[in-house]
């Protein structure tokens, strides 16, 4: 169970991380990488590393996505082909 | 789990790397280059952790109840310090972004090489 | 209860750094204050390395064990004969910081220059931390304090051409960090330790095994980005010309040196823990040999004379890979006295040059003929750092370059022998050229013609580092005969 | 030059998975990362800290020296982003782009700052005190439960974020007084300092903290301190990083 769901995990971090690397829209790259980092945060947290995902999930999904999409406000939305 | 004799964890965190690398390498905007770099930073951070577990292991925090088997703290409060080192990066480097917009008007790579 | 001289090693890193934090206070009242607050902070530093350097010639190496936690459980800050160069290091900052108190005046913006003191701190305190730090993990996050600041101080004085020179530094040097936390991880994972004796025993304990190669190979690419190793030396040019010029100086002197003590600091681990780089040692003399013929010979090429000592940083870290790669013990002392040597005489143009710029407004050469008839005192100094470069006897540059050069003679790669005379050959071009628009030919701006030498606090320094270009010279036995003991224990990497 | 890319990426990607395949598996108990120092940490620690948490011991105690130097590279940042002058709106060259302050909600005039949906802002604002009650928490009982002052300055910092968005910038500036702020931005370096030079004094180490039992009280007092200084000092770096970033 622990391994099915730890495996599960792996593949949607993947196709998560694969899905910032296709978004063109700057802002939906950036929440798609939010999401990846909360799931990166959920795989800790099952991996016996609480501290940590609170840090992540604090940080690395909130303060980080924060700073970009003002960044992305900053500048461009569109990322050009 | 080991498959074709590679930990497939190991082999996952490798993928995101690589996931991030390409980003990083190919992709010409800064910000997506950008997160390229920040994919592989949790991709490392991922490894560090996933090297400290131990299978059925409590987190290292000994209360009663806990144990007898704990994972090894040192990766954790590295990984910690390593988030802060990442975010640190990042806004620098997102404040750079800002000013480079400002002064070209593009954040493309292709196009600011042609400019002075 | 005494105190341990040794105990006091920690506060060459916390002085920097804790005097960073307060020089924003220090600057609410008044934005020149911060100035003299972080020229006391770094005098205090130097006098502090240059205490320990005494103790460390009279009693040996001295341990610091932060917190009371002996390795491998704690931190471990050595400061031995490598550690050593600390010492100049936080004297060139001492001299790096007056010189910027008028600089600033007219090329950065008052309000941001509390922001330039903090990061010029705590480059002190990262660079010093970095070469002390016997932790892998602790030399990650000394190396991040380092790069961090650089890279802001690249783009400090503020157009959008700095900060697109910045931000290509910062993606490189990122790189690069990231390559370091994961060689970290896997000595880690593969040993348990982080402290760097502790994990070569033990990795020379354990079976050969092809991850520690891994984690060697990538710490040792990564600390050839932050050398600006030939080919990976793409992002040097544009950060170190376009940066205000103390910055330049640190930068180009300074701050490409963590890739050398980091290079060290992984012939170490290898030497110790009997991991065989076979093509280490090999490749590290075709890149220096490469970097030392190109550097140069695109430096002939520049018309800007800050692009131009860029360049020529490139070719003299080439010098210093060469020496360590020969392996021979001459070579590779050559090397490490050319590390501070290098530091020395790239600090000593990078302030004759801002001089020349800050005087004049202008940078090219063809902009700048004539200007040793107005600035005399300033392009003497310029002239004498350029023969010290050059390696011309008895100046500081002669005596390392001439201990490499004989490391590859009397370890038989006459051509390695060779591409250090055309490196030096090339050099001579383009000094040449230098002087020569400098000293022999008409002034065409009249920016030139007006000239006026720069303040005191300016040309202090500046006469001070170029008479100091002489001095280490005629002393430059001493220098060798101080890093010899620490030599031996480098070889057994590149002999294996 | 593009083919360079790729295969630099196909290269590092065999590099690694040569290197991995070689490593422990993970999740065994008696490879050798479980077996040296963390086992001694997990064995003495809470004799030798008084902290359950073991993290937070590592942190604050046998590994103090990074996290002085992990507070300084976010002080770095913070100076870092300040030295960059303030940019003022971009100015945008291409006629697709839209106009920044339009990006969310696509349709509010140029002038008018991101709108929130007012759901969100009753939610945030709802929940406000308790994610600071919780912050709080995992400062209070980061030694025996997993937070500390880190996860404190994230947590902080991150609501500081939302009610910035939901409330407007000059209101939530003024939790972090003006006049106050380079005296809190400073406070994880100095603090770390101050303590550190302390210890140096009691016990001949920097930043070691006094062993003897008599010494407890002290020793709780300094472990305080530094904490209230990385999450004080944390948590007003990330809300101005934030503010110096919104412009």
């Amino acid at each position: 169970m622990s391994q099915l769901f730890d495996a599960l995990l792996l593949l949607l971090l993947i196709a998560t991380a694969i899905t910032v690397v296709r978004a063109t829209d700057l802002v939906a790259a950036v929440v798609k990488f939010g999401l990846y980092s909360l799931m990166m945060c959920v795989l800790w947290q099952h991996r016996g590393a609480p501290d940590v995902a609170i840090a992540e999930a604090a940080v690395g999904a909130g303060v980080t996505s924060v700073l970009f999409l003002l960044t992305v406000a900053r500048t461009t939305r569109v990322e050009k082909p | 789990m080991v498959l074709f004799g590679v930990d497939v964890d190991y082999l996952a965190f490798v993928v995101l790397f690589c996931v991030g690398l390409y980003m990083l390498v190919r992709k010409s905007n800064l910000l997506k280059k950008l997160l390229g770099l920040n994919v592989m930073e949790t991709a490392v951070f991922a490894f560090l952790v996933t090297s400290g577990m131990i299978e059925g292991a409590d987190p290292p925090i000994r209360t009663a109840g806990t144990g007898p088997l704990f994972a090894n703290p040192i990766p954790h409060a590295m990984v910690l310090t390593g988030i802060v080192v990442a975010v640190s990066v990042t806004a620098v480097a997102l404040a750079l972004i800002v000013q480079i917009h400002a002064h070209y008007g593009t954040i493309e790579v292709d196009e600011l090489k042609g400019l002075p | 209860m005494t105190i341990a001289w040794s105990q006091t090693v920690p506060y060459l890193v916390v002085l920097p750094l804790a005097g960073a934090a307060l020089v924003p206070i220090v600057a609410r009242r008044d934005a020149r204050a911060a100035g003299g607050f972080t020229f006391v902070v770094t005098l205090v530093t130097a006098a502090l390395a240059i205490a320990l350097t005494v103790r460390l010639v009279v009693e040996g190496p001295l341990t610091a064990h932060v917190g009371g936690w002996v390795a491998p459980y704690g931190i471990e800050l050595r400061f031995d004969r490598l550690g050593a160069w600390t010492a100049p290091l936080a004297v060139f900052f001492v001299l790096v910081v007056p010189f910027a108190w008028r600089y600033l005046e007219g090329t950065v913006p008052r309000d941001r220059w509390a922001a330039f003191y903090a990061l010029m701190l705590l480059n002190l305190g990262g660079l010093i931390g970095f070469s002390l730090t016997a932790d892998l993990f602790n030399l990650f996050l000394a190396m991040e304090v380092v790069s961090l600041s650089s890279y802001a101080l690249v783009a400090v004085a503020g157009r959008g051409t700095a900060a697109w020179a910045a931000l290509k530094y910062l993606l490189l040097g990122s790189v690069s960090s990231l390559l370091v936390l994961f060689a970290v991880a896997l000595l880690f994972a593969l040993t348990g330790s982080l402290n760097l004796p502790d994990v070569a025993a033990r990795l020379a304990a354990a079976e050969p095994s092809p991850a520690a190669t891994l984690a060697l190979a990538s710490l040792a690419v990564a600390f050839a980005v932050k050398a600006a190793l030939f080919p990976l030396h793409v992002w040097l040019p544009d950060a170190h010309a376009i940066a205000p010029s103390p910055v330049s100086a640190v930068l180009s002197g300074l701050v490409v040196k963590i890739g050398i003590v980091g290079l060290v600091r992984v012939m170490e681990l290898a030497a110790s823990s009997g991991i065989a780089l076979d093509l280490f040692g090999e490749l590290l003399m075709v890149l220096g040999a490469v970097a030392i013929v190109m550097g140069a010979f695109l430096a002939i090429f520049q018309d800007d004379i800050k692009l131009m000592l860029a360049y020529s940083t490139i070719s003299n870290i080439g010098y210093i890979v060469l020496g360590l790669g020969l392996g021979a013990p001459f070579a590779v002392a050559g090397a490490l006295v050319h590390v501070v040597n290098h530091a020395l005489i790239k600090v000593t143009l990078f302030l004759a040059a801002g001089s020349i710029i800050h005087q004049t407004g202008l940078r090219t050469l063809t902009d700048l003929r004539g200007v040793g008839r107005t600035l005399p005192q300033t392009c003497a100094a310029m002239t004498l750092g350029a023969i010290a470069i050059v390696g011309l006897p008895p100046t500081a540059g002669f005596i390392s370059k001439w201990y490499i050069g004989l490391g590859a003679f009397s370890a038989g790669r006459v051509a390695y022998g060779f591409a250090l005379v055309f490196g030096a050959l090339f050099v001579f071009i383009y000094y040449v050229r230098m002087l020569n628009a400098f000293y022999f030919r008409t002034p065409t701006r009249e920016e030139v013609a007006a000239a006026v030498e720069p303040p005191w606090s300016m040309r202090g320094p500046v006469l001070f580092l170029a008479a100091a270009c002489v001095i280490v010279g005629l002393l430059g036995g001493f220098l060798l005969a101080f890093i010899m003991p620490a030599v031996g224990d480098l070889l057994p990497a590149i002999r294996s | 030059m593009r083919w360079l890319g790729l295969a630099l990426v196909v290269v590092a990607a065999a590099t690694l998975m040569l290197g991995v395949a070689d490593l422990p598996p993970h999740g065994a108990h008696d490879a050798p990362v479980h077996t040296h120092v963390g086992a001694r940490y997990l064995e003495r620690g809470v004799a030798e800290t008084g902290m359950r948490n073991l993290v937070t011991a590592v942190l604050l105690v046998y590994r103090g020296f990074d996290t002085f130097l992990e507070v300084v590279v976010i002080f770095s940042a913070l100076v870092a982003v300040v030295a960059l002058p303030r940019g003022r709106a971009a100015r945008s060259r291409d006629g697709d782009d839209q106009p920044p302050a339009a990006l969310l909600t696509r349709e509010g005039p140029a002038q008018e700052r991101i709108s929130v949906s007012p759901v969100v802002a009753f939610v945030v604002q709802l929940l406000g005190p308790f994610i600071a009650v919780f912050a709080l928490a995992s400062l209070y009982r980061g030694h025996v439960s997993p937070g500390g002052g880190f996860q404190s300055a994230a947590i902080f910092g991150a609501l500081f974020i939302a009610l910035a968005l939901v409330q407007g910038r000059e209101r939530a500036a003024r939790l972090v007084p003006r006049g106050a702020r380079v005296w809190l931005q400073a406070l994880g370096p100095l603090s770390f300092a101050l303590i550190g030079g302390v210890g140096w004094v009691l016990t001949g180490a920097f930043l070691g903290y006094p062993a003897e039992a008599a010494a407890y009280a002290l020793r709780e007092a300094m472990v305080v301190a530094v904490e209230i200084g990385i999450a004080v000092g944390g948590a007003v770096i990330l809300a101005q990083l934030f503010m110096a970033m919104e412009g």
